[in-house]
């Protein structure tokens, strides 16, 4: 099972440079279906976004990790952060569309994003951070 | 991520709204850019806003926060800010956010600007 | 000083993902004029095929390292492979482009593109590999 | 990369000249398809041979070893291989490695045809 890893520092400017190499290398053969890629780069881009500002200011001079690894049946990146950690369990919802209270929340969204663009998430407390674990299944060579 | 607004001699009449093009990624990075302009126009008084995304071919949750921002300001200002979108790849991030039911996304700026706002 | 690192199995269709890499990385503020992008692009290629041609079969498992160092007045990547290592300085030059021996040669130019294509380039022995070590220049800001 | 062959009812006249259009970044990677593609037309006689990198937008020294053999390959048959590229960023190459002194470079397949084999 091929594994890439990217090391980049904690600052916003190099989520372009992580989307590239993540999609490149779920677009390896077999590759993911075109639309698939762009749930893979949103998602990625909302972790990363996340673990970039989680990551403490005293850390800077550590890397945000990202793992892929390629398998033939799934794509999987991981997304190690050196921030405080956080329940995703406890987050409180958005208020519903309909409700014009909606449009007081400009962000919150990312986490239930990578729920919905992923095929699994998994929200992992490491000793000095948080690694993030997102899969997309690769479609069957039969289908 | 760049942007462009409409100049009010240009060749589309735009029944007086003001039409920025943004092209481009709008993420992380590049929202905060996108939120100062809009900001700025809104706080000038143009609230009646279309903001064309056919160029752009990425949109993160932060670019999202700064289009919700932008519409609360120009509906609370009694104007709008309207969307102009046809990339499916854009068109499925509004629908898995349920943001479709709050903007008003159409297909082209001639639609954006067809309706006045109290018609809407 | 920024740095990112990347980490791929030593396998030829990894190149792309790794000139998008270093490029993307070269294009980040302040960045590497285009032409010199394009130099980066081809020697970072030339050294990693080396370095994946070079890695020993029994180390498949192990990665070629691309790191690239961000600086103000230059860009920097080293390549790092798990192979028996060479001396780039005991290479034989080909034929004179008006020989027309010059056509039986379809290898040797990777090593003499490097050079050409870079501001600066070195080769390191490590244990158990090579090191290899361009910088491109960045354009001082006054310029 | 992509690979096609022109074929002889095609519009433009080419003189019997096959034109083998590459598109994409022909590296190491790609550089097998390349040389089995030449090969086998070499092979099979054609031998008066134009390849059109007007849509490449990379090239490795994997990739130029390729155009080197099939040079040699097409002239030893009495043939010759001609490239078409424009591209400053692939003409650099061939310059910083002397092979614009080897290959005949031209601007377009009418000019790459326009000369027969003797003629250059
Ligand atoms: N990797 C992380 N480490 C620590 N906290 C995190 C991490 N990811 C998310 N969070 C927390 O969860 C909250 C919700 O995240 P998200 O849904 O992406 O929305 P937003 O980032 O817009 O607030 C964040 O505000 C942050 O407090
Ligand atoms: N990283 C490396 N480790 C071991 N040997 C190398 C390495 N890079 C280059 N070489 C040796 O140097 C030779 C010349 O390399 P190069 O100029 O790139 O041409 P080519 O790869 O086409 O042979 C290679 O054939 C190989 O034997």
């Amino acid at each position: 099972m091929a594994e890439i890893h990217l090391e980049i520092p904690p600052r916003l400017d190099y989520l372009a440079v992580v989307r590239l190499v993540v999609a490149s290398a779920a677009a390896l053969d077999p590759p993911l279906p075109e639309s698939r890629l762009d749930d893979l780069r949103l998602a990625v881009t909302e972790a990363c976004s996340n673990a970039i500002k989680a990551h403490r200011p005293e850390a800077e001079d550590e890397p945000v990790v990202i793992s892929c690894r390629l398998a033939d049946d799934r794509f999987q990146v991981d997304i190690r952060d050196r921030g405080p950690g956080f329940d995703p369990d406890a987050l409180s919802a958005l208020p519903d569309v309909a409700d014009p209270k909606r449009l007081q929340h400009e962000s919150g969204l990312g986490i239930s994003l990578i729920r919905v663009l992923t095929d699994d998430v998994t929200f992992a407390a490491a000793p000095d951070g948080t690694i993030v674990s997102m899969t997309l299944n690769r479609p069957s060579p039969s289908a | 991520m760049e942007l462009e607004i409409s100049d009010s001699d240009a060749s589309v009449d735009t029944h007086g709204w003001t039409v920025l093009t943004a092209t481009g990624e709008i993420d992380v990075a590049a929202a905060p850019g996108l939120r100062e302009q809009l900001v700025e126009l809104i706080e000038a008084g143009t609230t009646e806003l279309v903001v064309d995304l056919e160029g752009v071919d990425f949109i993160d949750s932060t670019g999202l926060g700064v289009l919700i921002g932008a519409v609360r300001r120009a509906r609370s200002a009694d104007g709008d800010l309207r969307l102009v979108c046809t990339n499916s790849r854009l068109l499925k991030v509004f629908d898995v956010t349920g943001l479709d039911e709050v903007f008003t996304i159409v297909d082209s700026v001639d639609d954006a600007v067809a309706v006045a706002v109290d018609g809407i």
